[in-house]
């Protein structure tokens, strides 16, 4: 059973009052698969990344996290979410907290490690990420380019099985978007199962196993880098693929 | 948009200025009278029926248990309740509660004084968070039904009087036709007032204050024409006013003020205590018994009562479920009447009062103590 | 399908996130009712123990006490009603006096606060620090012992300018007496107020056709006004005679005399308040960035344009959720009025109590009376302040 | 605010007093006018004070019944316990001025304050004496503070947590009985300034996490909670305190079962904080709305429970937020406490009324509420100066 998908997506459906913002979206991720999902903005994808750690509730359809089902069970969605690793748009570091504590708070307060473990674990972290020295400055103080790097230490020191990205260069200057994609590709390249809502296309074409097209709250295609790339079958691929890489 | 609101707001305010300056002079409507008559009759048919809280001798157990007395007093009057320099309670109201305490204790240490206002006086003794209430309450007998309570014997008789400054011209309540009457709330004084006035036909204003303090800060301000309290207070007041001479008591008696201490409805033992202590005190001057002397009379004296009262014959204590030398320790520990009296009210207090009818009945006054037997 | 709706009943309860939402409720309002129904039962068996049933009827009879100051005519034998409710309009009459002078003078010391001239700004920022840490309570104190009861008396009256008499009795200032031209004096100005409001709503229709601003509540006052005084001369008797206060006995007569317990008050409130109300309208005339008056004055808006277009609005934005409260602080702060013997609502209720013990009654009608003091303004500001806040997303 | 670096200093900023003067006194004719007549003023007010102070008032009373302003009845012989957690209190405040205060200079003013005070005043010889020592205690711990501010930071927190277990325990004593070492002091005995302060501490202690508590229940998803506690906050908001407390004092004894007895000072103390609670509630609620959400789901993404995101990431943020209008809640509940007078306490106004009663003072209100407003205005400027030094030190309050 070496191949049973680590998620599983089954007719997900989500609505925002009238609005149908999910539309029955199934899929499958394999352990160590980097996939990214990108779309037009408004087309669904952030939110049914987030249904994955159940920031969003989905109301129908069934969403399996390593072999545990997302319901209403408190202790699965505790499960999952110490399971998955989350980076956000807009960092989300906790202002008051230095980058060291942002690091060490959630493997001491969930995982209950011991301070001197998760300190020891988090300065590996931060030199993975590249910032060793910044361990004792506040999130306030670093560039955006830093903080993101920061943030994605934070969620790898949970010791995650899968890391959600949804838009993580988007707030960035353009010379701090490579900073981040770089840490991003040797996180692909370790082994790690990586979902990525993102428009960093150059990012896709080098480390993604797969590419999935959203609009509308509904998978459009999927399919290889090279796939995608080349010969979309979609027209509605095809045009927002020109717009997005005309610049 | 916005401004319609405030146009509205406007148009509001003036509507009623309007309506302010319209209504100068509304005829009285007939019917509230109908209505007040229809209701007093309610107001008698409601009024509150105490039902016995405490059975006998429960408060006696219970001050026992605790270990001391809880005693309801003032903390603004001088002469009867107030907080000196050091941080003890004076006063005659004061004294009476350590009398109380020696005769239950013999330790007039012994006693918690909780400064209960006008207003909380009653619940207070209600509800059971004072034991006894020494506190110049006016004896009435509204107070000694409605209110729950009874009053133990006059410790203190008053009368309502009327200070005004000598260079008034003002001789008498009719003169103060139109003037304005200084006068503290919450109290029978606020009552009797309006009362006589009404009897006498005088149009007057009252202006009513919260605390004694106040009621005579604003007479010697000038706010009022008079002051009107119990005479005591007019004169222990007068005493310390910026020029005593400028005052004078007028020559009327507005009211009966007898005042005295006040227990709890239905424990008769506690009632018991609470009045021998006060005949204990007036029994001590009219035997000549002191606190220097007490006890070379408990060793010489031959006269029954005395050695009734003193504890060295029959079981007068016991039966009040107290001690035998009850009155022995009331008077070595606070004194009889006329020492408790001399050193609140005496000539030498800044607070002097005759003695007038708190003298005893030998010498003319209404202190007369059932006998010690 | 049914495999999964399956599995989901399976979770059990002390898991399910929407069991224990509505578990969290329960246990929560089951506690709310048990300390509820506990304090119900014990005040019910206490007042049973004293022989009292919960009733207002007793509001029905004859108070027996007299009162300082009522706006209607009250004496001994009124109603305990009709004390309260002189209590309630005295109540309004110092909070509305409290309201607007405490606005003037806020108003002049937040200006003052923002003043270039060192003086002045000390000046307000001294008065600032010395009141707000003050004690209310001995700040009213102090002004009625200190400064009313402090004025000669009665015999040495002393008279300002404007026949405005002082004394520690109180203060006359002088007032108008409707004559018998009032009420058709009443109309006009009802007529008036007609024209107000047409001419508002004209102006604002204007506004919209055209997109201009026209000063549309100075015009509306405008109209108002000159139908007043139009009217005011025209009528053949004057509606109004002044009525000079003097002194008459032992007292003062005529005109309005204002107590010195109302006075004190009064300015006791208004001088605390307004510190606060400095502060509130300093906020808001800072909190309206440099930025807007440039790109107004870069627009080419004059700089009385820019103030009443471009600042006045936003800050008036800012200042008024901080204001009401201090309304309502001030209408609340007015229960002090006990300690200086001014018979407001609290003190005339706090009166009733101690004739009738009826502590229960009179404490949750007091309460009652501020609350909806309170319930109204906010529903009011809410009102307000959803019609002028800004859209944002 | 940004002020842009100038190459060359300009000119003016040597300006003298002529120039200054004429920027900021006479910029105009209506200003100079302002200034001539704010002169004018700030010249009445300042002398007529200064000679009412000076020759006019009759300050006896004061220096007579200080002991009375000061603790109201309690016992002399144990007031040694209140000047022992005194300088408990004032080491405490030494220590953290030096750890956090960053060398301000005024730490050293303010912690000889009681020196100050020890002479400014018609203290005793004893009193005196024990003001002195509280000084030197401050400026020990001051000392102590300075030289290992790291080692010490968990001490004075710990310190200051037990701090308010330690006063009450001290002033009520040690023992049961009212024998012994340490005996108990009845609480209708606290009086004075001991008594406002104790109200006002206690007060600020409960009412804070009761006021957070129903913060959170404000703004939590959970609709009866969320009801009960807009109706909660509205209801207290909309009534004066003295109502609440004239509710404690009457009404409590009602509310509870036969036979339960509330002291007359919790009674007061529970109205206060009761009241209090509600104004806290809405301040936090503040600094909770100004939380962006990315920081709830950044938590939760890291398997935070709800709890655990309230207390580590979300509360440590709103409050710091708020720290200006809190500390502003609690000055306006200090002075608050004055309303227990008028329900028959012995506060320090409570005490200042029966000071007015005894014969020999009697017409001396002036001089007493003098007095008693001065404590106020110099304990409630204390308590926002601090409040600064902590905004800064934190670095709040600075847009």
């Amino acid at each position: 059973m070496a191949d049973e998908p680590i998620i599983k997506v089954q007719d997900v459906h989500k609505w925002y009052g009238n609005f149908h913002a999910l539309k029955g979206v199934s899929m499958d991720v394999q352990k160590r698969e980097v996939i990214v999902i990108f779309g037009p903005s408004g087309s669904g994808k952030s939110t049914f990344i987030r249904t994955l750690n159940r920031l969003e509730e989905h109301q129908r359809g069934k969403i399996v996290v390593d072999g545990i089902e997302m319901s209403h069970d408190v202790r699965n969605i505790e499960q999952i979410r110490s399971e998955t690793g989350m980076v956000f748009q807009q960092f989300n570091l906790f202002p008051h907290l230095t980058v060291m504590q942002n690091i060490v708070l959630a493997p001491i307060q969930v995982r209950k490690w011991t301070k001197q473990k998760a300190e020891e674990i988090a300065m590996q972290l931060l030199e993975r990420v590249g910032i060793p020295e910044q361990a004792k400055k506040f999130p306030g103080q670093l560039s955006g380019g830093q903080q993101q790097r920061v943030a994605i230490a934070r969620s790898l020191a949970m010791q995650p099985k899968i890391m959600l990205f949804d838009e993580p260069t988007s707030a960035l200057d353009p010379e701090m978007i490579k900073e981040v994609l770089d840490v991003m590709t040797e996180l692909a390249k370790s082994g790690m199962t990586i979902l990525a809502v993102t428009h960093e296309m150059g990012f896709a074409r080098a480390v993604a196993d797969r590419m999935i097209f959203f609009d509308k709250g509904e998978i459009v295609e999927q399919g290889t880098p090279e796939q995608i790339f080349n010969s979309p079958k979609e027209d509605r691929t095809k045009l927002f693929l020109s717009q997005i890489l005309r610049h | 948009m916005r401004k319609s609101y405030s146009i509205l707001a406007i148009g509001a305010i003036l509507a009623i200025v309007l309506t302010a300056c319209g209504t100068a002079a509304p005829a009285p409507a007939p019917e509230t009278v109908t209505k007040v008559e229809t209701v007093v009759v309610e107001v008698t048919s409601s009024a509150p029926v105490v039902v016995a809280p405490t059975g006998y001798g429960v408060t006696l157990k219970a001050v026992m248990e605790r270990g001391n007395l809880i005693c309801g007093v003032n903390s603004q009057v001088p002469g009867f309740g107030y907080v000196d320099a050091n941080g003890n309670f004076a006063g005659i109201d004061v004294d009476y509660c350590r009398a109380l305490a020696a005769a239950i204790f013999g330790d007039p240490t012994k006693v918690e004084f909780r400064p209960v206002t006008a207003a909380e006086r009653f619940t207070a003794l209600q509800s059971g968070e004072i034991d006894i209430l020494s506190r110049n309450t006016t004896w009435s007998l509204v107070r000694d039904t409605e209110l729950g309570g009874n009053f133990v014997h006059t410790t203190f008789y008053d009368g309502q009087g009327m200070m005004v400054p000598k260079d008034s011209g003002i001789a008498t309540l009719q003169d103060l036709e139109g003037g304005t009457v200084c006068v503290q709330t919450g109290t029978t004084t606020e009552l009797n007032l309006a009362d006589v006035m009404a009897s006498l036909g005088v149009t007057y204003t009252p202006a009513v204050f919260e605390d004694a303090d106040a009621t005579f800060a604003a007479y010697a301000e000038g706010r009022c024409d008079a002051v009107t309290t119990d005479k005591s207070g007019l004169v222990s007041r007068r005493s310390v006013l910026p020029d005593p001479a400028n005052h004078v008591i007028l020559d009327v008696t507005m009211s009966k003020e007898p005042l005295g201490p006040m227990v709890r409805h239905g424990d008769d033992q506690w009632f018991d205590i609470a009045q021998w202590t006060v005949f204990a005190l007036f029994s001590g001057e009219e035997f000549g018994i002191t606190s220097a002397n007490v006890d070379d009379m408990r060793a010489s004296a031959t006269a029954p009562e005395v050695r009734r009262m003193l504890g060295l014959e029959g079981d007068l204590g016991l039966k009040l479920g107290l001690t035998n030398d009850f009155a022995y320790n009331v008077i070595k520990m606070v004194g009889n009447y006329e020492e408790v009296y001399n050193r609140n009210l005496g000539p030498d207090t800044p607070t002097y009062i005759p003695r007038g009818y708190n003298s005893l009945y030998t010498d003319g006054g209404l202190l007369y103590s059932p006998p010690f037997r | 399908m049914q495999l999964e709706r399956k599995r989901e009943t399976a979770i059990p309860f002390w898991r399910d996130e929407r069991i224990l939402k509505i578990l969290g409720q329960i246990v929560f309002a089951l506690l709310v009712l048990i300390v509820g129904a506990l304090i119900y039962q014990n005040m019910q068996a206490g007042l049973a123990k004293q022989g009292i049933s919960l009733s207002y009827s007793f509001l029905n009879g004859v108070s027996g006490f007299d009162l300082a100051e009522s706006a209607f005519p009250y004496d001994r034998n009124s109603t305990y009603w009709q004390a309260f409710l002189a209590g309630l309009l005295n109540t309004l009459s110092v909070g509305v006096a409290g309201i607007v002078f405490s606005t003037i003078l806020g108003v002049i010391l937040g200006v003052a606060r923002l003043s270039t001239n060192f003086i002045v700004n000390r000046l307000a920022t001294f008065y600032l620090e010395l009141i707000r840490n003050l004690s209310l309570l001995v700040f009213l104190i102090f002004w009625y012992l200190g400064v009313f009861l402090k004025l000669p008396r009665v015999k040495d009256a002393v008279v300002w300018p404007g026949d405005i008499i002082l004394t520690n009795r109180g203060v006359g200032i002088p007032w108008g007496i409707p004559t018998a031209s009032f009420p058709t004096f009443r109309l006009i100005l009802l007529g008036g107020l007609i024209v107000a409001i047409i001419v508002f709503f004209a102006l604002r229709a204007y506004s919209k056709r055209t997109g201009r601003a026209p000063l549309t509540l100075l015009w509306s006052l405008l109209a108002f006004a000159f139908v007043a005084v139009a009217g005011w001369f025209l009528l053949p008797v004057k509606p109004l005679t002044l009525d000079l206060t003097f002194v008459k006995g032992l007292n003062l007569s005529g005109g309005k005399i204002l107590s010195p317990e109302f006075l004190a008050l009064t300015s006791g409130l208004v001088l605390y308040t307004a510190a606060f109300i400095g502060e509130v309208v300093r906020a808001g005339i800072q909190s309206v960035s440099k930025g807007q008056v440039e790109a107004s004055r870069a627009l080419g808006l004059n700089s009385f344009q820019t103030l009443r277009l471009i600042v006045f609005p936003q800050a008036l934005r800012v200042i008024i959720p901080p204001l009401t409260s201090q309304y309502l602080n001030l209408v609340k702060n007015s229960s002090l009025a006990i300690a200086v013997g001014y018979p407001d609502v609290f003190y005339v209720s706090n009166t009733i109590l101690n004739q009738t013990g009826r502590a229960v009654e009179m404490i949750s009608l007091v309460m009652l009376t501020y609350l909806m003091f309170s319930l109204l303004t906010s529903v009011l500001m809410n009102w307000y302040n959803q019609r002028i806040k800004l859209v944002e997303r | 605010m940004a002020t842009i670096e100038p190459a060359l200093p300009p000119v003016t900023e040597r300006s003298n007093i002529l120039r200054w003067a004429r920027k900021n006194l006479f910029g105009s004719w209506y200003d100079s006018l302002l200034t001539i007549l704010g002169a004018w003023f700030m010249y009445w007010a300042l002398s007529s004070l200064a000679r009412w102070v000076i020759t006019t008032a009759e300050w006896e009373v004061v220096a007579v019944n200080m002991r009375l302003f000061m603790i109201g009845q309690y016992p002399l012989e144990q007031a040694w316990r209140l000047w022992l957690w005194l300088g408990f209190l004032v080491f405490l405040v030494g220590n953290s001025l030096a750890i956090w205060g960053k060398g301000s200079r005024y730490s050293v003013a303010l912690l000889l304050f009681p020196a100050v005070l020890a002479f400014a005043f018609p203290f005793g010889d004893e009193p005196r004496k024990w003001l002195l020592i509280l000084a030197v205690t401050g400026l020990i711990g001051w000392g102590i503070g300075r030289a290992r501010p790291e080692v010490l930071k968990r001490s004075v927190i710990a310190g200051w947590v037990i701090s308010l277990p330690v006063i009450i325990l001290l002033t009520r004593g040690l023992s049961a009985s009212e024998t012994g070492f340490a005996p108990f002091v009845k609480t209708n005995l606290w009086g004075g300034l001991l008594l406002t302060f104790l109200l006002t501490v206690v007060g600020i202690m409960f009412s804070f996490p009761i006021g957070v508590l129903l913060a959170l229940g404000r703004r939590s998803v959970l609709p009866i909670v969320r009801w009960f506690s807009v109706a909660y906050i509205e209801l207290v908001r909309g009534v004066p305190l003295i109502s609440i407390l004239f509710m404690a004092q009457l009404m409590l004894p009602l509310f509870l079962p036969e036979g339960w007895t509330v002291d007359r000072v919790v009674r007061a103390m529970v109205g206060i904080t009761l009241f209090s609670a509600a104004y806290l509630a809405e301040n936090v609620r503040g600094g909770l709305q100004a939380i962006p959400k990315g920081q709830f789901e950044a938590a939760e993404a890291l398997g935070l429970s709800g709890a655990q995101t309230m207390i580590f990431i979300i509360l440590p943020q709103a409050l710091r937020l708020v720290i200006p209008i809190l500390v502003g809640q609690f000055i306006a509940l200090f002075k608050d406490t004055s309303l227990v007078a008028i329900v028959g306490l012995f506060d320090l106004v409570g005490i200042a009324q029966t000071v007015l009663a005894q014969p020999e003072f009697l017409g001396l209100q002036r001089e007493v509420y003098a007095f008693i407003s001065l404590i106020f205005w110099v304990l409630s400027y204390g308590m926002s100066y601090l409040s600064q030094q902590l905004e800064v030190r934190l670095g709040v309050g600075i847009r």
